[in-house]
Parts: structure tokens; C-alpha cells; sequence
């Protein structure tokens, strides 16, 4: 029956939907920024710690989401621990573009493997209305990076 | 059963035959279309009266001397016509057609928010309102000094009658704007008590009869109310209109809102002069087609009888509260004694998104979101809600398909 | 005749046969529809966009996540890219999708002339405007304290630059507001002086394209103006929609207009937030239907070619303004250089009305009356005039019917 | 070709609309009214004079309207001439029924006679749009009566 489904609900994204390993408020954070998709009612916060050097160490959110947004905002927490804000930026837009399109665009070589981590998340692009589930939480890492308060994914 | 003109079988085959988009298949699937609370289909009568205006008597209306704009201005304020015979108008001029439910309340809260009420006096919403009756209210509040007062709802997701009696007590209330039927909780109000209540504390009523109008008979004489609203789309007419009913003193009372064509008497630079109503409301070329495509809508609904409606819609929502119910983890919400065709609910461990993605993909299009209710999320305690709601041409057999793929997606996140 | 891809032949017979309402027969005779400028007739293909859209892909927008509500989103945003396109607007997020001019007039006069502009400062109109274009700014500066200037025009029609540049002079016009083609004289404003001379005072313009859009390719990058305004039903598309473009930062600086769905990101009773624009103008269900049907209309327009429609007309008017000229008794009003497909016209010793009226039973179909352009009838020094306008589908032989119509009305007053 | 037209434009009113006989403004008079008609810009203005024993003596106009309803005007200065002001609304009420629908109603037996000389109005009924046109001077003539400043014929 949902055999289609599959390409949206790999075991990597029903797993970290269920269980995030990031989901939760950072107590010590050096960033912080909130999303919202207000055409569903998603909701996401997020905290920001960098390491001594400047790069991401840790990122922590409690969201309020389907397994989609949970699971790309845990998968965001994985992905950009250990990278610049530049790189960071760079994987956002990465992340955006595969979302919608379903191919991963080509992104430097230190990024290509964290990119390949995001690959489950390619399946969203054939559901238009799920799009935004999957790229809410990037919205909310950039609006942290530029030290905005808020993000939408409209 | 009995005899008589007045109860006729309701022949759902019948009424599925009228509307063509039922043949549709999604994903290889029959359709199951349960979002009819969110926008309605449309029966073939409606779409041919819309083709045949356009096809056989098209033209502007009201300033037309010549036979089709004629025609087409007959058609037009037949429309109104039959609005008024709808809702049991007092008169054909207290129908004002607006582009949607949403317009309609702008309209009120601009017009007789700004224009009427006073700085200071408030305006009372419950906590179960749409927000096409929740942000006007906060803008008039911000722009214009007016409070905004909130009644809570009970448990149940009823109305709670004693609080609202409360609000209303230091008699500042110029203004009730509550819903007749909640979009998500299925709860009908008591509209009668609710007017009466507003009355005896020298408030108005305005109803938001977005939802109600499609599930019951509407008598605005009979309920006493001051203002009530509904949208064409969801009353299986078009998109591009909705209907403001307001007694004829009230308009008579209130600026216009929009200013343009067709809405004036006399226009000089110095000064402009207002038309009768429910002209002085409707600036510039109103949507023609689209209140011929209405009154056929309405003339279609009445055909089947508002009767034999409110009974198929009993038996499809007691069906659908008994089959859900019993699925495991699923929680519905609100439990009103008095409710149309609307139930909204959760599933443990699977999200209304992710839900809907899953009955979609067996064909079944249902809601999930906060169904322009925050508000009321919050007092639920929840984001979202996934919701199935009722048409003319639902089936228990869809009720049932629903049940079957809830019980799918449990099965898929299990 | 030169050959190329750009210059296509016209080919009036075959628009006419995509236009199912000229078959009709009024009184028994040929229908001679010369109303455009009021409203068009519809071609087949969006009356079948509007069917199509209705039986087979209909439900509510931008909140759905199943099959039919994706596709009903899909096809109601590209209709924005159409309408973007249309107008070669920056970008689709400034297309505002509004019920029609009028409305989308008073969107600005509400949201920009109440939310940006400050009391004091002056809006600036003419004296050939549509009274959709007079009236939201007369209420505006009734309840805001805005000075109202109105620019004067030359005895030809055209709007008298100098003057305009005085009323400017003093840096107190915050908008310039002016048809970019006059519905009654067929006058089309040089929009891109107007432009820079509104610009060169710190104005913005806003252009009411409600004709020039039916009948002249706009650019709006290349005018450079602010804000452009058209309604559909007079661009071959339906009813119940029309387009508000204005500059993105204008946009993101207005206060909304309406509230309720869709143009919210969060709401509290305490407070709400606004979504992105274009959404955050666009409360409540949009009209869908229509927005499929204008999208039609566009690409309907689009494909005939408009240098082809503008040298169809050129020859339409050329024709029209030889042949009633040298009818005894006929006064044409407007003799612009740059001048559309309309013209309107007074008859020695027979009033408007009365010549609709014998024009009718002859099948011919002109308006009549001050056309909602009472101040400009003044400016003319009468009370109405009767008006006769041209579409895709109109030929020279129906300006000849036109003609010989005139001759008769004049025998019967004789 | 006009056949059908010559029932709204019969020679009396070919002929009052050209001529009116009444289309002047009285110097002396004792009541005044405006009249609009919004949707196509045709204007009266009217003044009425009472005789000695309190019916009409005379009623003058000013207007600026199409054949149907100067002569609609000056048929009504012709015929309310002489009657009191309840016979005026009587004859009102019964030339507004007579354009919409094209039958005379029946009326007390002085007022059927000057109701006779307005049937060559009677033929606008089947002009839905031209029906304002006949009755709009009859609306400024029920404003003088009741002493309002404005009618509209909406
Ligand atoms: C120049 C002009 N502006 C504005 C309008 C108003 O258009 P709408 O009635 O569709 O709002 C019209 C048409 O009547 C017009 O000709
Ligand atoms: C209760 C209620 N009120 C108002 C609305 C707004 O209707 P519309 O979007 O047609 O203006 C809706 C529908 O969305 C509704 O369910």
C-alpha cells in the first residue's frame, strides 16, 4: 500500500522522527532562534554552541513537528556539529535545494559527506505540502546564524 | 418511515452523480474526499449555470441598457433573492455579497467596528473562533480602542454560557462575533440563547455561519440575531463570494467600506454621496458569475431539503464517531450534544501531517493543521489536529475506508 | 506585409468563434457587443479552465496536504506567475490577488495611505478618473487627514503635465494616483513621465490599469511605477478577481488590510503575526476558480500577441472615429494622441439612454451614463455619455452597424 | 425596425420629452425637491405651489434625463395640477406600478382620468433598465410632498 511511501519515510527519518538524539534546549548556547510554518502550525526552537576555534559544536531544539520536520531538525544537529557557519550556510542551501528538488547539489568536499547523511530527506520533493516540513528547521539554523529571532519557511 | 413530502430518502448515489470531480481517481484510488469543511465540491448544476452566464448572458451589471446586461443584472439580484430566501432575510436589501466569510466580518468590523461602536465599549469572540472572526477583532482593538473579550469554551467544546453571561455583565458589549458551528470541534451554538443573551445586555450577535449554513436550516428571523455571515465555497457554490446579512437599520447605520463604482449616489471632488443599500457595500464590478454559480448552489441544496441533510449528516457522524473511537490511541476532539458533520482528532505516535500524507495516499484527503484555529489548539492542547469532514455526497463506506487507513498509518508508525 | 515571427496576422474570425457568446442573437439580430470597457466576453478556453478546474482538481489552497489541494495551490500560484509575468514584475511574491480594481485600490488607500502615508501629505488624482479611483482617496482623506489634489486636463483629454508638476511642487505628495487609460475618453497617460515625474517629488505612482491593461503591453520595470492595479473581468478572464501589483518593499512596509486565514503566521488572542507577502493581503480563501480562469486569460491574451491586438484596435478606433465623425449632430469626446479602443460620443437631440435603448433592439450593445466618471462628465459639461468600446473580437463591420445604428436613432428623434 | 419601441417611445412622449410644458423653475412655490438617479446620472429638481384651498396648483422642473423621463416629468406637472396631496401619492403609487408592470392599477374615479394620460408610460415595463427613467420625477415629487430634500430611484 505505501510502497511510494517509502522514498518519504526511510527508516533513517521514522527512526529519528521517533527518537531525536538533539531534542533538547541547550542550557549553556551562544545562538538561538525559534521557527514557525504558520500554515500548519509547526514550531521549532533551537540553541547554538560553538567550540573554542569558531566552528558549531553542539545544537539542541524542541520542536513541535510531524517525523519529517523532527527528523531533518535531528539530522541538522548531526550534520552541522563540527562546521563553520559558512559551511553550515552552505548545507542549509544544500538541504533546500534537495528538498525541493530531489537532487543533491554539488557542495565542497568536507560537506559532501554530511550532505550524504541528508539524502533521506530527498524524498520530500514530491510532496509539495511536506516540503516545508523538511526545510523549517534550516530556516531556523540560518535566522540563528545571522542572529535573526525568527524564521518561517514560507 | 414515514409518509409525508416533507421527509424524502436522502439517495447519496444520486447526489455523488452530481458532482463530476467524485470520479476522480488519486494515486490509482477512488477519491475519498473528507475535507469538505475546508472548501465543498461543486454539483454539475452549478458549474453549468456558471458556464451558461458566461456562454449566453454575459455583461456588467446594473448600468447596462441593453438586453444582456439586463439579463445579466436579473441574475444577479435574483442571487440576492435567493440568499435572502436562504436565510429567511427580512429583505432582499439586507444581503451584501462579499468575495468570501473572511470580507463579510472584515466588513462589519471596519464599518460598524469603526463606525458604530465606540472607543472603549468591547467586542466578545469565544475561544473556538476561526480566524476570519478572531484578527479582525484584534485589529479593530489596536486601530480603534475597542476591548476584546474572550469567552471560553467548555470541556466539551461548548460555548460556556455562564462566563459569556459574565463578559457581558458591565454592559460594555457592544458586539457578540461568535461562531454558529465550530470548524473543528463540529459544536453547533445555541444561537437563539446567544442572541437573546447579547439582547438582554444591549450587545448584537453576529454569527459566523461559515460552516452551519452547510449542515443547517438558518433562520435569522427566528434566532434574532444582527449579523450573519457565510462563504459560498463551502456550500458546494463557487470561490469569490460570500454573503453578509445584516438587518436593514444596521446597514442603514454604518458607513460604507469600500469606496468606488456602483456604491455611490453622487461623486463631486468635495464630497461623495453613499447609495442605498446594499449598494453603499459593494464597490466596484461585483462577482457576477460567481452569484449566479451561488444561487444555484443554494437552489440545489434546498432541492434536497435541509431536512433530509441534517439527517444523512447525523448518521454519517454518529458512524464516524463510533468507528474512530474505537481505534486505539485516537482522541477526539469535542463532544458537543449539539454537532454537524465535522471530527477532528489525533493519533498517538503519528502526527496530523504525516497522517494526512499516509490517507492520501490511499486516496482519502483529509485536514491537518491548526485549521486557522490556533487559539483553540492552545486551549486543546495541541498544534494540530487531523480532521475529516462531511459532505452532501459522503458515504458511510468512506467513513469506514477512513477508519480502515487510520488503522494503516497506525500500523506504519507502530 | 512584413514577415516574422513577432507580426502575426490577426485573425478576427477566428477570435471571434473562440467567443461562445456572440452566437447569441438579441431581438433576432446579430449581437453587436461594444461594452468592453465595461466587461468582456469570455473566451472558451478560460469558461473551460474555470469547468476543468471545478470537476477535476478543486479543493481549498495552501493547507492541504493531499493530491486535489496540492494541484488547486500549484495552479493558483502559477496563476500569480501569470499575472507577474503579465506585467514583468520583479518578482511573483508583489502580485496581490484582490476581487477586483476597485478593491485593490482601497487595499493601497487602507494599507499604504493609512499605514505609511501621514497626515498632512497630499494624494494627488485627475479629473478623468473612474470613481474607483476617487473615492477610496476621498475617504482617506476624511478619516486620515490626507489633503486631496485633483490634476486638471487639457480640453483634448490629456492630463495636463504642467499643472500636475505644480500640485507636486511643494514635496507634500506622498502618491500620485491616475488612470493609465481613461474610460471614457480612451486616453492612454504617458505612465513612465508620470513616473519620473512623480518620483522627482518623492511621489509614488499609482497606475489604475484597469483599460490600458486590455489593450497595451505593461511593463512595470520598464514605467517604473509603484503600484498597478487590474481587474479581470475586463481582460477576457472571470469575475471576482483582480491584481494589485506594487513594488515587494512596499509591500513588506503596508500594514495588512484584511484579516483572518492565510494572512497570518501565528495568532494569539493577544497579538498576531503577518505572513510573508503576498499572503499577508490575502485573507480567507482566495478565489481560486478565478485565479485559474484569469491565468487562462493571460496566456489567451498572451498567445494572440498584444503588438497584434494594439494594431487590431489602432485600426478599430481609426475607423470608428472617421465614421462617427461624420455623422450631423455627433460630438466625440477625448482626442488624445495615444488613445484606446473606446469612445464615447453625445447625439443632438437624442439623450444616452434613449439611444441604448434603439441601439439595443438593433442587437448593438453600448453603454450609457456618466460611466462612473461623474467628475470628469462635469469637466465635459455633461450629464452622460453614450460610449461605445472594443474588444479582441470586434470588427469594422460592427462599427459600421454601429454607425448605421447612430443614423437611425437620429430619424427616429428627428 | 423600431416597431416594438414605438409602445415606450409613443408620439406623446416623443413629443413632452422635446417640448416640456412644465420645465421651468416657479419663482413662488412652497415645496422643493432633488431627485437622483445614481446609476446613470439623470437629475430633477422640482417645485411645487399649493393653491388657496390647499391642493397643487402648480409644479415646475428642472431636469436632465433622457426622452422617458422628461416626459415622465412633464406628464406628472400636467396631471398632478389641480389634486390634493394625498391624491398625489395615490397617483404616484399607481404610476410606479403602471411602469413596472405595465397594467393600471385601479384608483378612485377623479385620479382615472389623469392616470389615463399617463398610460403612454405604461410601455417602459418591458425596459427593466429604462423603468427608473419614468418614475425617477415621481420619487421627487413624493420627497416634496413629505418634505425630504433628496429621492433617490433605486
Ligand atoms: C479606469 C477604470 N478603473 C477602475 C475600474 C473598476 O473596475 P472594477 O469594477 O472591476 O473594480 C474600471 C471599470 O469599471 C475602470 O474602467
Ligand atoms: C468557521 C469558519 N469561519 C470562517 C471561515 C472563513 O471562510 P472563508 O475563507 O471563505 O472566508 C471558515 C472557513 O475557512 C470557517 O470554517
Amino acid at each position: 500500500m505505501f510502497e511510494d511511501l517509502r522514498d518519504l519515510y526511510q527508516e533513517v527519518i521514522l527512526d529519528h522522527g521517533r527518537r531525536p538524539r538533539h531534542g533538547s534546549r541547550l542550557a549553556a548556547f551562544d545562538a538561538t532562534a525559534r521557527g514557525d510554518n504558520p500554515l500548519c502550525g509547526d514550531r521549532i526552537a533551537l540553541w547554538l554552541k560553538y567550540a573554542e576555534g569558531g566552528a558549531i559544536e553542539r545544537v539542541g531544539f524542541e520542536a513541535k513537528g510531524c517525523a519529517i520536520s523532527i527528523a531533518s531538525a535531528d539530522l541538522m544537529a548531526e550534520t552541522v556539529a563540527g562546521i563553520s557557519d559558512e559551511e553550515a550556510r552552505q548545507l542549509a542551501a544544500a538541504l533546500q535545494a534537495l528538498a525541493k528538488t530531489g537532487d543533491a547539489p554539488i557542495v565542497p568536499e568536507p560537506l559532501a559527506e554530511r550532505l550524504e547523511r541528508l539524502l533521506p530527506l530527498a524524498g520530500v520533493h514530491e510532496f509539495p505540502s511536506r516540503v516545508k516540513c523538511a526545510t523549517l528547521p534550516w530556516h531556523a539554523l540560518l535566522a540563528a546564524l545571522t542572529g535573526r529571532e525568527n524564521a518561517t519557511s514560507e | 418511515m414515514s409518509v409525508g413530502v416533507s421527509v424524502r430518502p436522502f439517495d447519496v448515489a444520486r447526489v455523488r452523480a452530481d458532482f463530476p470531480i467524485l470520479a476522480q481517481k488519486i494515486y490509482g484510488r477512488d477519491l475519498v474526499f473528507l475535507d469538505s469543511a475546508a472548501s465543498a465540491q461543486k454539483p454539475r448544476a452549478v458549474i453549468a449555470a456558471m458556464t451558461e452566464a458566461m456562454e449566453r448572458q454575459y455583461a456588467n451589471v446594473h448600468r447596462g441598457i441593453y438586453w444582456l446586461s439586463e439579463r445579466a443584472t436579473e441574475a444577479y439580484e435574483n442571487a440576492r433573492d435567493a440568499a435572502a430566501r436562504l436565510l429567511k432575510a427580512y429583505d432582499r436589501s439586507e444581503i451584501v455579497f462579499t468575495r468570501n466569510s473572511t470580507e463579510a466580518i472584515n466588513l462589519v468590523a471596519h464599518s460598524y467596528g469603526r463606525g458604530v461602536l465606540r472607543p472603549g465599549q468591547a467586542v466578545v469572540i469565544s475561544e473556538m473562533e476561526h480566524h476570519a472572526n478572531i484578527v479582525p477583532w484584534q485589529m479593530l482593538r489596536d486601530a480603534h480602542g475597542i476591548d476584546l473579550r474572550v469567552a471560553p469554551i467548555t470541556d466539551s467544546g461548548e460555548i460556556d454560557l455562564v462566563s459569556l453571561a459574565r463578559l457581558l455583565e458591565d454592559g460594555r458589549v457592544g458586539l457578540v462575533a461568535l461562531t454558529h458551528m465550530s470548524n473543528v470541534l463540529g459544536t453547533c451554538t445555541p444561537a437563539r440563547r446567544l442572541a437573546a443573551l447579547a439582547h438582554a445586555h444591549g450587545a448584537k450577535l453576529l454569527l459566523d455561519g461559515s460552516q452551519a449554513i452547510v449542515h443547517r436550516i438558518v433562520d435569522v428571523q427566528e434566532i434574532d440575531c444582527d449579523f450573519y455571515v457565510f462563504t459560498g465555497h463551502k456550500l458546494y457554490g463557487p470561490t469569490g463570494i460570500g454573503v453578509l446579512w445584516a438587518r436593514h437599520e444596521l446597514l442603514e447605520q454604518m458607513p460604507p467600506f469600500l469606496g468606488g463604482g456602483d456604491m455611490i449616489s453622487s461623486v463631486s471632488f468635495a464630497r461623495s454621496e453613499w447609495a442605498a443599500v446594499p449598494h453603499k457595500f459593494e464597490a466596484g464590478t461585483p462577482p457576477i458569475v460567481e452569484a449566479i454559480g451561488l444561487a444555484t448552489a443554494i437552489a440545489y441544496v434546498e432541492a434536497l431539503g435541509y431536512e433530509a441533510i441534517a439527517a444523512h449528516e447525523t448518521t454519517l457522524v454518529d458512524h464516524a464517531l463510533s468507528r474512530l473511537s474505537s481505534i486505539p490511541g485516537l482522541r477526539i476532539f469535542g463532544h458537543a450534544q449539539d454537532r454537524g458533520g465535522v471530527v477532528s482528532f489525533a493519533l498517538e505516535g503519528a502526527h496530523s501531517h504525516d497522517i494526512a500524507t499516509l490517507l492520501d495516499r490511499q486516496g482519502i484527503a483529509v485536514r491537518a493543521g491548526h485549521h486557522c484555529a490556533e487559539p483553540l489548539m492552545q486551549r486543546l492542547g495541541v498544534e494540530s489536529t487531523a480532521r475529516a469532514s462531511f459532505g452532501l455526497y459522503t458515504t458511510k463506506d468512506e467513513i469506514d475506508a477512513l477508519a480502515e487507513g487510520i488503522d494503516r498509518v497506525r500500523e506504519f508508525f507502530a
